[in-house]
């Protein structure tokens, strides 16, 4: 058997409680958020809080505050290469001229 | 690999074999980032190019469902959150009452969903032959379940978006294939974290988690945390768009 | 005996170019595939293994090596690079002045309309030196309209349309194909471009359906009523290929046989389904209503023109000798 | 120097017997075997329809099949070597058995999970067999839409459940090497001395993790378009067909760098062991390895280049297509510079190592031209892309996987195959490939577009030599399933180390226990260093000790 005992931080259920609040609190934000008009911004507004939210989850539920440089990389890899497959394409489409829905002359 | 103790034979010590099934666990999420991705994906272009039939779509959505489910799966995840916290420290009680809560919760999530779904069906809400966005507009008799009032708004801000979008429906059936596709995957996800849970919780019953070994208790509560943040984000993209009026 | 082709022939102002940036980067790959090559010989010969127990030298590396010949590639195919950019951004950049023509694939023909509203199926009639503009669309998959003798090509998608130009410098008929797999046929879905002398193009514009020959008629309606998608002439097809049909015997599907006179001929145009070939299906739409009676004949003779044709050994309606005695 | 070889007498292949033991093994190497049959099965399913569309294709109007089985048998030729041959073939066959070893592991991180990952590919290669037989496929490895989705009268639907499925079989042993490399290796296995096979792995786990999943996706979408009527992909419904290209691509390019790596991780490994020289460049071929598998993600739309897109897509996606060249460029300096003041043989697995850098070398080159914009316009989807990518695929991917199974398979199973006739299959695969693909690039640039199954007749000439060169390629991969199989049982026995190489692996049986080490081992020494291995019993000459480094780096980090 090993000596090596596994030594993890512990988070304390106050600060739990904490996030679950703030969670709380920004989804009535996000809510309220939707019923002003900013216009393109709405988006803007929606996706940043969400992505607070998401944040929060993964510091603290999922301790990723706490755990070792490399699976923090793991989980930036992660968000980045969602990113790449969203941006790239889409700066396709919004570059492009899109002859969408015409109809042609004859059959 | 032969087993001795809580200490699989390919590991040297407890702390490798945790260090491994954490990373492991995290690049496994990383895949189902990328899964989610390739729909978020359709999401986004079609939203682009239909932005009001999106709007339209998603505003038949009901945001009192939506918003109720939300505060479920937060406060699931919390749950879970103390559920490891409980395993970490000893407590060897309080894991079951948490695993137990966490999936109380979820299973409330399902039967929201469920009344959810059933509405559209019954609206002729699903993409297919009979999809019809305009059917309880059409039709007030068979949509007892919408008031009278919500029907003439709704008739309203449709014919606004039939004149922004002459093909409303057909791009309106895009939205709702989002709409399933992602909360169908996303409950999917939900349904084998469920299981996850399930057998979770017979093992600590069992007394099987402790201090010294609580990975599955860690494993599963990252997952299910993923299924959580992925809601967090669906919850905005599906519900709320175009709110304001 | 021909010598062996490797350039098609330049038909376009896109040709040239293409071909001169083809090899451009031929040559410069060729340099570095001929030194790797000789470099690998050369080393394989030199450090030959003399003994058995013999190692190699404890050179393990060079970083300004390194360095050199990562740089020297990324500038070689920044060159290449650059010149592909600026042929692809006038290819897709169609100049003003350009004579528009639509062309709509579906599976598995193409149809095309010349801007005085001539239309033509399998067929792209072009002056030379003067900007085409093809307007492509897709009725089902997608498909793709490929001039190889042009260098040009552009994929036809449903739901949306592309557009693909050109200016044909070189008088002559060539081969256009589809390039983008699009289901059964995707082979024969193809046919010819032909560049003529303006004046040549103004007439053959204004000259539509100016043909006094029945056979060349009927062979014209044989491609233009899609008949050609099904009847393919080496069997392969849907339906019989009529290569040798005319007068002979065929076998239905009930077991008889039946004589392929002019009357069975009309019969099947316009009641497809009365008298099915054996080990076909009744697939083929009925023309009642849709072509004239000098229509009939035109393709009638033309049937008839294919007599002497070589018979495919399979796909043929024809049926064999023994069971036609019997 | 040298003990006699001798052939151990308790290995992972005889400590337990049976079925059942095979079947239930969490052992990373008999999950290894048994990856090994299953991909060669398909490898020959793959190879009889290649021969078929080759002899169709001897004259012009094809008199061999119809044109829906014509279509059906390239379709199903690129489905079942790519999804089930090559995509699979080294890492799940090499890799799985030899990185524990090499890193001096006991097993992968996960044993079970390695086991699902092949009960996943059987399932999945079972629903891909089905629609085989039962109807076939027509759409192209590709499927594009709407084709696919709509107007396919073929089996569509169990295919893509099975390739759906068969990708977690892929996504699973990503994540199984990426963890065991970061946390398995063995005492002083530091990241700078782990072999380049290990390193060319980690970068196509990299891979297989990020772009698995959205093609897994991207058809679960499409299957549902079939059979329920989504609409994302279908212009019908206002869906674009385009979007399923940008979702399929973004895996399926980057699935090449899944063929190609790990086979440039194995001539990595041939050439320092063949030269008896340190690979020169060790830390920039690690390097090119991870840099191509991240740029590899940033070229998806240079298969789109026509179908529309944004002109400035175009522009940026082909400049990052030049990008990608270079570390390929990179490696293959490196390769030749290795060769120059070593001590070179040539056994069999060399031969391929040769093999496969004349044929990189044109695959890679010819690549330029359909990377260019200006030469893609002409050349695209015709019979230069078809002979491009069997150039990689084939003579790149290949073989590499039959080079690695050479060199390894004396450790695999402990006996040596016939080294003659090794060398003439050898021989016989170069040739008769050339002879195959090479008349294709120019078939392609005369204009013959592919997946045709009758061309006009001006294309004969070159199809013909075509096919001759298909049956000499035929002849060439029979022959290693016949000797090597034959090997297996009554080869001479090869001892632990017989080229001799300075790989952990090597220091083991052959075939190794099945706990691998029988004492862990403690590495002491740089990757491909002959000079500071007595252990070797070669004569490095005196007074010229190869550099040491002075304290071995921590292995666990």
């Amino acid at each position: 058997m090993s000596e090596h005992e596994p030594t993890e931080h512990i988070v304390s259920p106050g600060v739990y409680l904490t996030i679950i609040l703030t969670l709380l609190v920004l989804t009535g934000v996000t809510v309220w958020a939707a019923y002003v008009n900013l216009h393109q911004f709405n988006i803007v507004v929606a996706l940043a809080i969400a992505t607070v939210k998401a944040t929060l989850v993964v510091l603290f539920f999922m301790h990723a505050k706490y755990v070792p440089k490399r699976t923090q990389l793991v989980i930036f890899a992660g968000i980045f290469w969602l990113g790449l497959l969203l941006f790239m394409t889409m700066s396709d489409y919004i570059s492009r001229v899109d002859y969408r829905g015409i109809r042609f002359p004859f059959t | 690999m032969h087993r001795t103790g809580e200490l699989y034979g390919q590991f040297k010590t407890l702390e490798q074999q945790k260090d491994t099934a954490t990373l492991g666990m995290w690049i496994f999420l990383v895949t189902e980032v990328m899964f989610f991705g390739g729909i978020m994906l359709a999401y986004t272009l079609n939203r682009h190019v239909y932005f009001h039939a999106f709007a339209a779509g998603s505003n038949t959505l009901s945001l009192q469902l939506g918003g109720f489910n939300t505060v479920v799966l937060l406060a699931s995840s919390f749950t879970m959150a103390m559920a490891v916290w409980s395993a970490q420290t000893g407590k060897k009680q309080l894991i079951s009452v948490f695993l137990t809560l966490t999936i109380l919760l979820g299973f409330v999530f399902f039967g929201v969903k469920y009344v959810e779904y059933g509405q559209k069906f019954h609206h002729h809400l699903v993409p297919g032959k009979s999809f019809d966005i305009f059917y309880c507009v059409d039709n007030p008799t068979k949509c007892e379940d919408v008031s009278a009032e919500e029907l003439t708004t709704e008739r309203e801000e449709l014919e606004k978006a039939r004149a922004a979008d002459p093909d409303l429906n057909a791009h309106a059936q895009l939205y709702y294939s989002a709409y399933f596709g992602m909360t169908g995957l996303h409950a999917l996800h939900m349904v084998i974290g469920a299981g996850l849970l399930l057998w979770l919780l017979k093992n600590s019953l069992a007394g099987l988690y402790s201090p010294r070994w609580n990975t599955p208790v860690d494993m599963v509560g990252l997952y299910w945390h993923f299924v959580d943040i992925v809601w967090i984000y669906l919850f905005p993209l599906l519900y709320l768009i175009d709110r304001h009026k | 005996m021909q010598p062996l082709p490797f350039f098609p022939v330049e038909a376009s102002n896109f040709a040239g170019n293409v071909d001169s940036l083809f090899t451009f980067i031929l040559l410069t790959c060729l340099f570095f595939a001929v030194t790797v090559t000789l470099l690998v010989i050369f080393a394989a010969f030199k450090y030959k293994r003399k003994g058995v127990g013999e190692v190699g030298s404890t050179v393990e590396g060079n970083t300004p090596m390194e360095i050199g010949w990562t740089l020297l590639p990324l500038l070689l195919a920044i060159g290449m690079f650059a010149w592909g950019a600026v042929i692809y951004v006038n290819f897709r950049t169609p100049p003003k002045d350009t004579l528009d023509i639509y062309v709509i694939g579906k599976q598995w023909m193409w149809k095309l309309q010349q801007p005085n509203g001539r239309k033509e199926i399998n067929e792209l009639h072009v002056p030379i030196n003067r900007n085409i503009k093809l307007i492509l669309g897709s009725e089902d998959v997608i498909h793709d309209f490929y001039v190889p003798a042009f260098r040009v090509k552009m994929d036809v998608v449903p739901g949306r349309y592309n557009t693909l130009w050109f200016q044909p410098t070189k008088i002559g008929k060539y081969h256009f194909f589809c390039s983008q797999y699009c289901g059964t046929n995707h082979a024969i879905m193809g046919g010819w471009v032909t560049v003529m002398d303006p004046a040549e193009y103004a007439a053959w514009l204004s000259d539509e359906g100016g043909d006094v020959n029945p056979v060349s008629a009927g062979e014209k309606l044989f491609t233009q009523l899609a008949c050609a998608t099904c009847h393919i002439a080496n069997g392969t097809g849907r339906a019989p290929s009529l290569n040798g049909v005319f007068a002979a015997k065929v076998l239905l599907a009930d077991g008889s046989t039946v004589t392929a006179d002019e009357s069975y001929i009309r019969e099947s145009i316009l009641q497809p389904k009365a008298k099915i070939v054996a080990g076909y299906q009744p697939v083929m739409p009925t023309f009642q209503g849709l072509v004239t009676e000098e229509q009939v004949q035109n393709l009638t003779a033309y049937i008839k023109s294919l007599q002497g044709q070589p018979v495919p050994t399979k796909g043929s309606g024809i049926a064999p000798a023994a069971a036609g005695k019997k | 120097m040298r003990a006699e070889p001798h052939y151990p007498e308790k290995n992972y292949l005889n400590e337990t017997y049976g079925i059942r033991s095979w079947l239930l093994t969490t052992d990373h190497k008999r999950i290894g075997l048994l990856y090994l049959a299953s991909v060669t099965f398909f490898f020959f399913i793959g190879g009889f329809f290649a021969m078929l569309i080759r002899l169709h294709l001897m004259t012009p109007s094809g008199y061999i099949l119809t044109p829906d089985t014509y279509n059906r048998m390239f379709t199903m030729h690129g489905v079942a070597m790519i999804f089930f041959f090559l995509i699979p073939s080294i890492p799940a066959v090499l890799g799985n058995f030899l990185i524990p070893l090499m890193i001096g592991a006991k097993d992968l991180a996960f044993p079970k999970i390695n086991l699902l990952s092949w009960y996943v590919y059987v399932v999945g290669a079972a629903f891909t067999l089905y629609s085989m037989v039962n109807g076939g496929l027509d759409t192209g490895w590709t499927f594009y839409t709407p084709l696919s989705t709509v107007y396919s009268n073929s089996a569509v639907a169990p295919a893509v459940v099975g390739i759906f499925i068969t990708g977690f079989s892929s996504i699973l042993t990503g994540l199984n090497f990426l963890v065991t490399i970061h946390t398995m290796r063995a005492p002083g296995m530091s990241w700078f001395r782990l072999p380049l096979f290990v390193w060319t792995h980690y970068a196509t786990a990299v891979v297989m993790i990020l772009g698995t999943p959205v093609v897994a996706i991207t058809l679960a979408l499409a299957g549902m378009e079939r059979l329920f009527g989504l609409g994302f992909f279908n212009p019908a419904m206002g869906g674009d067909p385009i979007l399923f290209q940008h979702l399929f691509w973004f895996y399926s390019h980057p699935a090449v760098y899944i063929m190609i790596l790990p086979s440039m991780g194995v001539i990595s490994e041939l050439i320092p062991t063949f030269a008896r020289k340190k690979l020169f460049g060790y830390s920039f071929v690690a390097a090119a390895s991870l840099a191509i598998a991240v740029i590899g993600f940033l070229v998806w739309t240079h298969h789109m280049f026509l179908t529309g897109q944004s002109t400035y897509a175009a522009l940026a996606f082909s400049f990052l297509t030049f990008l990608v060249a270079v570390p390929s460029a990179v490696k293959v300096f490196n390769w030749t510079a290795t060769l120059f003041g070593g001590s070179i043989s040539f056994d069999t697995p060399m031969l391929y190592a040769f093999g496969f850098l004349g044929l990189f070398l044109i695959g890679g080159l010819t690549g330029l031209f359909l990377g260019c914009l200006g030469t893609d316009i002409h050349i695209h989807d015709t019979y230069f892309v078809v002979a491009h990518f069997h150039y990689i695929m084939v003579g790149g991917a290949v073989m590499g996987y039959l080079g690695g199974l050479h060199f390894w398979w004396p450790k695999m199973v402990g006996r040596m195959y016939p080294e003659w006739l090794a060398r003439a299959a050898a021989i016989i695969l170069f040739v008769g490939f050339n002879l195959t693909f090479f008349p294709q690039f120019i078939l392609g640039y005369l204009g013959m577009p592919r997946r045709y199954h009758t061309y006009p007749p001006e294309f004969q000439i070159y199809n013909v030599m075509s096919t001759a060169g298909a049956s000499i390629l035929a002849v060439g991969y029979l022959l290693p399933m016949i000797y090597l199989v034959w090997a297996a049982f009554y080869g001479k026995v090869a001892g632990d180390n017989p080229w001799p190489a300075t790989g952990l692996e090597w220091l083991t049986t052959s075939p190794p226990p099945t706990e691998n080490f029988h004492v862990t081992p403690e590495v002491t020494w740089e990757p491909y260093d002959f000079h500071n291995r007595p252990d070797l019993g070669l004569d490095v000459p005196a007074g010229k000790p190869g550099k040491l480094s002075p304290s071995p780096a921590h292995g666990d980090d």
